[in-house]
């Protein structure tokens, strides 16, 4: 049997090609989700709670970078500076806003959040309109690697998701301050004792969030445009991603992210259709859930929001 | 624009008018010597957010009026509350306007549930709701619903539209259809198999849905596509249109490609999507993009970006809602011109049915707003136009649904 | 007291409304064991809470000569306190290299770090093969160990431990004991234990404290009270 | 100074004549925002069976109210059913739905209940426009309802007999949770909460009794989600978004955790609070009327601030400080 002829013929066939389309645009998304996933985990990892701001913050960041370009600077430059102002702007969210809060009952944080996205969605709206505006890439010209699956975009965001989880997980493992912020995370009494500022390492946690949920703005909005809305069904999947993979684990996250991005995609394409996707992939999700109750990489149950 | 403590103090100087000289005739509710008062419901917050531009419009037109001298001698006092998009949020909020406030009648209120939510209550108390911003079939029904009417052309019969254009110019066609899970989405599928008509509707070789939550309709594209289908309609709303224009341009897919009037805009629709991958698209126009530079010398696109220069904000000179708002108060302060001193609900409903050959600064040359005792639709004419790059070239005649 | 490391007078606590400690007074002397003796609920652990800022509290506190009754737990623990606290405060989910590197976090000398924990593998051989494994993962004497090391990876002015004998097997308490003398003998650091076992605590101390109720009952050398008689019957058991 | 049991039955029965006074001193309107106030009172008070006292977070309570909503819509309109009938019934339903998702999803509690109720809200609007339910359900352009009458030609308006219907319904359910919190159910619950595994050695049926309570739960959503229909005289998929689901939550925290009469209190918060943020955001220019979202979540974050505990929180620290001391 000459089985690679068969495999190479069927490649080129139009449903295989279709197949791997639905694939290919479900990474490239599932990119987004896992970079956001990491956003929730930041936060989530510190203080057990979801932020259901994160991407109405992103929203606002990815807002920014397009004021800095529309400007004319440079893409890098606009970038970077980005990602650095969110980084602080997350840090004094955290010690003005949500601080005040540590010691109230975790439901009143999570409505502190809900207020918060609320803020920043008519703010962005208020600020620049609701009209959906297109937004740059670095990432521009033809499909990398010769292949039409694609886009150069979309490689771009997959490579960047992957860079960012590599820049995540290198932080925790091998820098002290990232060592120092797991263990505030896991035992604040205990890092206190050793000099550990763990009210910092919030904060800390909040800014790394904010930037991190900035260049997930930047990646997703070439993808589906700058509008003050663009946000609330990337961290819905999100969301779902980092609870599949694993809330309090940056690699089960980002994994679930990517999950979830393909999931979807062939659920609508192969099994229910179009209408009721969404709701049957998060049916598939809570039943992955009820088997393994903790994530698929979790370590623990939680018990808060 | 009247915050809410000076209009307390002019409801209060109202009431004490009506009640001192005048007490021998009928009154209108909001009609005083002075003032008009009229109320909308439009969705500030929540999901539709994206649709309050069409309230502020409609508000800035107001005060332009009012700075002009206001009709017949009255200012127009446009009441415009917040519903979320949130239907019982509707309900509340418009009896507030009828009941608190006082107002006239109801203008523009924005969505086809929020408007479908009040209708029986308005024309349970004979109270106009005009002007429904929403293109949902539901409200061009005089007999049903006299005192209700809508404004656009409604989503069928721009379906229908688009559906003979199919029949004529491609009869053999294959035809895929990607519309919104909601009675937007619905209706055009609905309407595109009238135009087709029934020994067509088998040509409709595929339809997808998506949901406004989702975050991209990459993978319903990559569906489509694989139908083979060579005629593809796009009813979504500007994000969704640009990103399935895009998409079956980088998947190699290169069918007829048919947007809604939902999603012609050139600076949301268009420079997203990338100008290249959507030269070729076909639509059907009633309206002048402010973006077309066709129309930079126009005098009703120049009296357009005056208003939104002086009245509005920059940022809303490209935003088709805002387009919408300044097409829809026009309409409006013609019939208030055309009710005289006659300001009776009855006269108001009256002179909203019976606008002859009204035009707009905004619609294209040739189209003109008639309506009549059964005919509710006030604008019912488009033309077809094919995207080239940098505006909408109009082809064809106007049509009429 | 001259020369002493900790110098506490009129230390009050509170857990909320409710006062816990009333007016302790003692110190621990430089290079010197002090012990923190007495009965379950006396108030033995919320005096080393207390000297932590992990509680409210108000008195005078001097550690070497300064004030640190106003500061920050962590703001403490980088003046060179160490507190090993009750239930060994481990890092369960990171590897006993990472425990100890938490330990070193306040720390800017890299290179000496380095040997200070070869000088901790030297004391604890065990922890030395178990580098990798999850600290979770080790039995109560090891984490016992681990706790003790983490705390010496900060270089401590002032070791305070809290019950370091609990839940442990003889053996290994009598293990652990002889290491902590021979590091306060050794490297001259200063130590506050609080213990169950009097026996063994008075056999390391210089000084020890009696504890009633959130009051000092009685204080002075551990020879001293070792040979009360009230102590004896009480805690000692002979 | 009487004691604290009595100055809450005092409160209690001010608190209630007023209501019965309400609608024959207040417009149509304002009688008719006054039934909207009840009905989410009612929703409130199951979500915080559900949440405040069992310790369990629903993000989905939307959904039960829908279910309600539309079980009322098509029992009457479509089936003929007489309203006073149709509200038990579609609360009935929900009891049932209830019970059948949280018997599943109760089993991971935490975050993972959140996601799947979270799940549930999002979906619920879908499922509801889906076309395979458009005979019932009129799909995205939902049912119209006819509103109820005075029955004996009793001389009320529409709007002051429905207000009634919903005070009384209010007012049972009320009283019903008083005595389901204080009875040994309701001991289990909170026990469930507080300490899980003691209570479960302890003999109580932590899966039952748990599923038990979404079930209540989801009734009174249901219950509420019916008289709305009735009130509102309208359904549709847009009526029972994600943003209502998330306003319950709001309500019951605002209106204190574990408090019944915190429900009345966040009740009028997320009825009124909203409106009021659209005109305080008029104040600030025309330019402004994109903003009351932006004000409302200020008023969310202060009133966090203000009283971290909620109302119930606010009223008991407050009772604390002068009646205690």
């Amino acid at each position: 049997m000459r089985l690679d002829v068969h495999l190479c013929a069927l490649v080129g066939t139009p449903p295989v090609s279709a197949f791997l389309h639905q694939l290919a645009s479900g990474l490239a998304l599932g990119g987004v989700y896992a970079i956001m996933a990491l956003a929730l985990v930041m936060i989530f990892q510190a203080t057990q709670l979801v932020n259901f701001a994160q991407g109405e913050m992103a929203m606002f960041s990815t807002y920014f970078a397009w004021r800095l370009i529309d400007l004319g600077w440079p893409y890098w430059r606009a970038f970077a500076v980005t990602v650095i102002v969110s980084f602080f702007g997350g840090i004094a969210l955290e010690r003005i806003v949500v601080r005040p809060f540590a010691n109230a009952p975790a439901l009143a944080s999570v409505i502190v959040f809900i207020g918060l996205a609320l803020i920043f969605n008519a703010l962005a709206g208020w600020l620049y309109g609701y009209s959906v505006t297109d937004f740059p890439t670095p990432f521009d010209g033809p499909p990398w690697f010769g292949q039409r699956y694609l886009s150069a975009h979309e490689s771009g965001a997959i490579l960047v998701s992957l860079v960012v989880l590599a820049a995540v997980y290198a932080f925790f493992r091998f820098t002290s301050l990232g060592l120092a912020m797991r263990a505030a995370a896991q035992n604040p009494t205990s890092s206190r004792l050793l000099g550990v500022r763990v009210g910092w390492m919030l904060a800390l946690g909040w800014g790394l969030a904010a930037a991190i949920g900035a260049i997930a703005g930047m990646m997703a909005a070439p993808i589906v445009y700058l509008d003050p809305n663009m946000m609330a069904g990337i961290l819905l999947y999100a969301f779902a991603g980092a609870v599949l993979g694993g809330i309090d684990n940056p690699f089960g996250a980002a994994f679930g992210g990517f999950a979830v991005g393909v999931l979807e995609n062939l659920m609508g394409a192969y099994v229910v259709g179009s209408e009721v996707k969404l709701s049957v992939a998060l049916a598939i999700i809570v039943g992955v859930l009820a088997w393994r109750p903790s994530g698929l990489f979790g370590r623990r149950i939680v018990a808060r929001v | 624009m009247i915050t809410r403590r000076s209009l307390l103090r002019s409801g209060a100087a109202a009431a004490a008018a009506l009640a001192g000289a005048r007490a021998a005739r009928a009154e209108t509710p909001g009609v005083s010597d002075t003032e008009i008062r009229i109320g909308q419901t439009m969705p500030y917050s929540g999901p539709a957010s994206a649709y309050g531009v069409i309230g502020k419009a409609d508000l800035a037109y107001f005060t332009m009026i009012n700075d002009m001298g206001g009709i017949n001698g009255r200012r127009v006092t446009l009441i415009s509350l917040d519903d979320g998009y949130s239907p019982p949020k509707t309900v509340e909020q418009t009896r507030r306007l009828v009941e608190q406030e006082g107002v006239a009648f109801l203008f523009n209120s924005l969505g086809t549930a929020p408007c479908a939510a009040v209708r029986q209550y308005l024309n349970d108390n004979r109270i106009p709701q005009l002007f429904c911003a929403t293109g949902a079939s539901l409200f061009a029904d005089p007999k049903s619903f006299p005192w209700t009417m809508g404004w656009q052309p409604n989503y069928r019969t721009e379906a229908g539209i688009f559906g003979k254009y199919i029949a004529r110019t491609k009869p053999d066609a294959k035809v895929a259809i990607l519309t919104q899970n909601d009675g937007f989405g619905k209706d055009y599928l609905i309407g595109l198999k009238d135009g087709l008509g029934p020994e067509r509707v088998g040509q409709i070789v595929a339809a997808a849905t998506y949901e406004t939550s989702e975050p991209t309709v990459d993978s319903q594209i990559v569906t489509l596509q694989g139908s083979g289908a060579d005629v593809f309609v796009i009813a979504a709303t500007p994000k969704f249109a640009a990103q399935a224009i895009r998409k079956a341009y980088d998947v190699g897919w290169t069918p007829l490609r048919l947007v809604t009037d939902v999603s012609q805009s050139i600076a949301s629709v268009m420079k997203p999507a990338g100008v290249d991958k959507a030269k070729g698209v076909v639509t059907a126009v009633y309206g002048k993009d402010p973006t077309d530079a066709r129309w930079a010398d126009d005098p009703g696109f120049k009296a357009y970006a005056e208003f939104i220069a002086k009245y509005m904000s920059p940022k809303d000179l490209i935003d088709s809602n805002a387009v919408y708002g300044f097409g829809a108060t026009a309409t409006m302060v013609q019939v208030l011109r055309q009710c005289g001193g006659d300001l009776t609900r009855e006269n108001v409903m009256r002179q909203a049915a019976s606008l002859k050959d009204f035009v707009l600064p905004m619609t294209l040359p040739g189209i003109s707003i008639n309506t009549s005792a059964d005919n509710f639709t006030p604008i019912r004419q488009e033309q077809l136009a094919t995207f080239d790059g940098q505006g909408w070239r109009l082809f064809g005649e106007l049509l009429a649904g | 007291m001259s020369g002493a490391i900790l110098d506490v007078r009129g230390l009050d606590a509170f857990y909320g409304p409710i006062q816990a400690l009333f007016g302790l007074d003692f110190a621990v002397p430089a290079g010197g064991v002090t012990a923190l003796l007495g009965a379950n609920g006396a108030g033995k652990t919320t005096t080393l809470r207390a000297l932590s800022g992990l509680v409210r509290r108000t008195g005078d506190i001097r550690l070497r000569g300064r004030p640190i009754a106003g500061l920050s737990t962590e703001a403490i623990a980088r003046l060179g306190v160490a507190h090993v606290p009750d239930g060994r405060g481990t890092f369960t989910d990171l590897t006993v290299d990472e425990n100890l590197r938490l330990g070193a976090h306040v720390r800017s000398d890299r290179s000496a770090a380095r040997r200070d924990l070869d000088r901790v593998f030297g004391y604890f051989p065990r922890l030395a093969e178990r580098r990798r494994q999850q600290a979770g993962t080790l039995s109560g004497g090891e984490q016992q160990m681990l706790a003790i090391s983490r705390a010496l990876m900060m270089r401590p002015a002032l070791l305070m431990l809290d019950e370091p004998s609990f839940g442990l097997a003889p053996l290994v308490v009598a293990d652990i004991f002889r290491i902590l003398a021979a590091i306060n003998r050794d490297d001259g650091v200063a130590m506050l234990i609080v213990e169950q076992n009097a026996a063994l605590a008075l056999d390391l101390a210089d000084e020890a404290v009696l504890i009633e109720t959130g009051r000092t009952a009685l204080s002075g050398a551990a020879q001293r009270l070792r040979a009360d008689d009230a102590v004896r019957r009480a805690y000692l058991g002979y | 100074m009487p004691g604290p049991r009595l100055t809450r039955a005092i409160a209690t029965l001010a608190v209630f004549a007023l209501a019965v006074a309400f609608p024959f001193l207040a417009s149509g309107y304002h009688v008719y925002q006054g039934a909207q106030v009840l009905v989410l009172a009612i929703a409130l008070l199951g979500l915080n069976l559900l949440t405040g006292f069992n310790g369990q977070i629903s993000l989905g309570h939307g959904a039960f109210f829908a279910i309600g909503g539309y079980g009322a819509a098509i029992l009457t309109a479509k089936l003929g059913v007489p309203y006073l009938l149709a509200v038990p019934l579609a609360s009935l339903v929900c009891f049932a739905a209830g019970f059948l998702f949280g018997f599943p999803a109760l089993r991971f509690g935490g975050l993972y209940l959140a996601l799947a109720t979270f799940a549930l809200a999002v979906a619920a609007p879908q499922i509801l426009a889906w076309k395979g339910f458009d005979a019932w359900t009129g799909g995205s352009s939902g049912v119209s309802l006819v509103k109820p009458h005075a029955p004996f030609a009793l001389p009320l308006t529409t709007d002051q007999w429905l207000y009634f219907i919903c005070l009384v319904s209010a007012a049972l359910l009320y009283v019903a949770a008083r005595n389901l919190v204080a009875s040994r159910i309701g001991r289990a619950l909170i026990a469930l909460r507080d300490q899980p595994i003691a209570a479960e050695t302890m003999g109580v049926n932590a899966a039952l009794t748990k599923t038990i309570c979404f079930g209540i739960s989801a009734l009174y959503a249901g219950v509420a989600g019916a008289l709305s229909a009735l009130a509102v005289g309208f359904v549709s998929p847009e009526s029972f978004g994600l943003a209502l689901s998330l306003s319950f939550l709001v309500g019951i925290v605002v209106g204190g955790l574990a408090s019944l009469g915190g429900a009345l209190f966040g009740a009028l918060f997320i009825e009124f609070v909203p409106s009021l943020a659209d005109q305080m955001s008029g104040n600030f220019g025309e330019g402004a009327k994109a903003l009351p979202g932006a004000v409302y979540g200020v008023l969310l974050i202060v009133a966090m601030a203000v009283m971290p505990g909620g109302a119930a929180g606010a009223v008991r620290a407050i009772m604390r400080r002068t009646v205690g001391s």
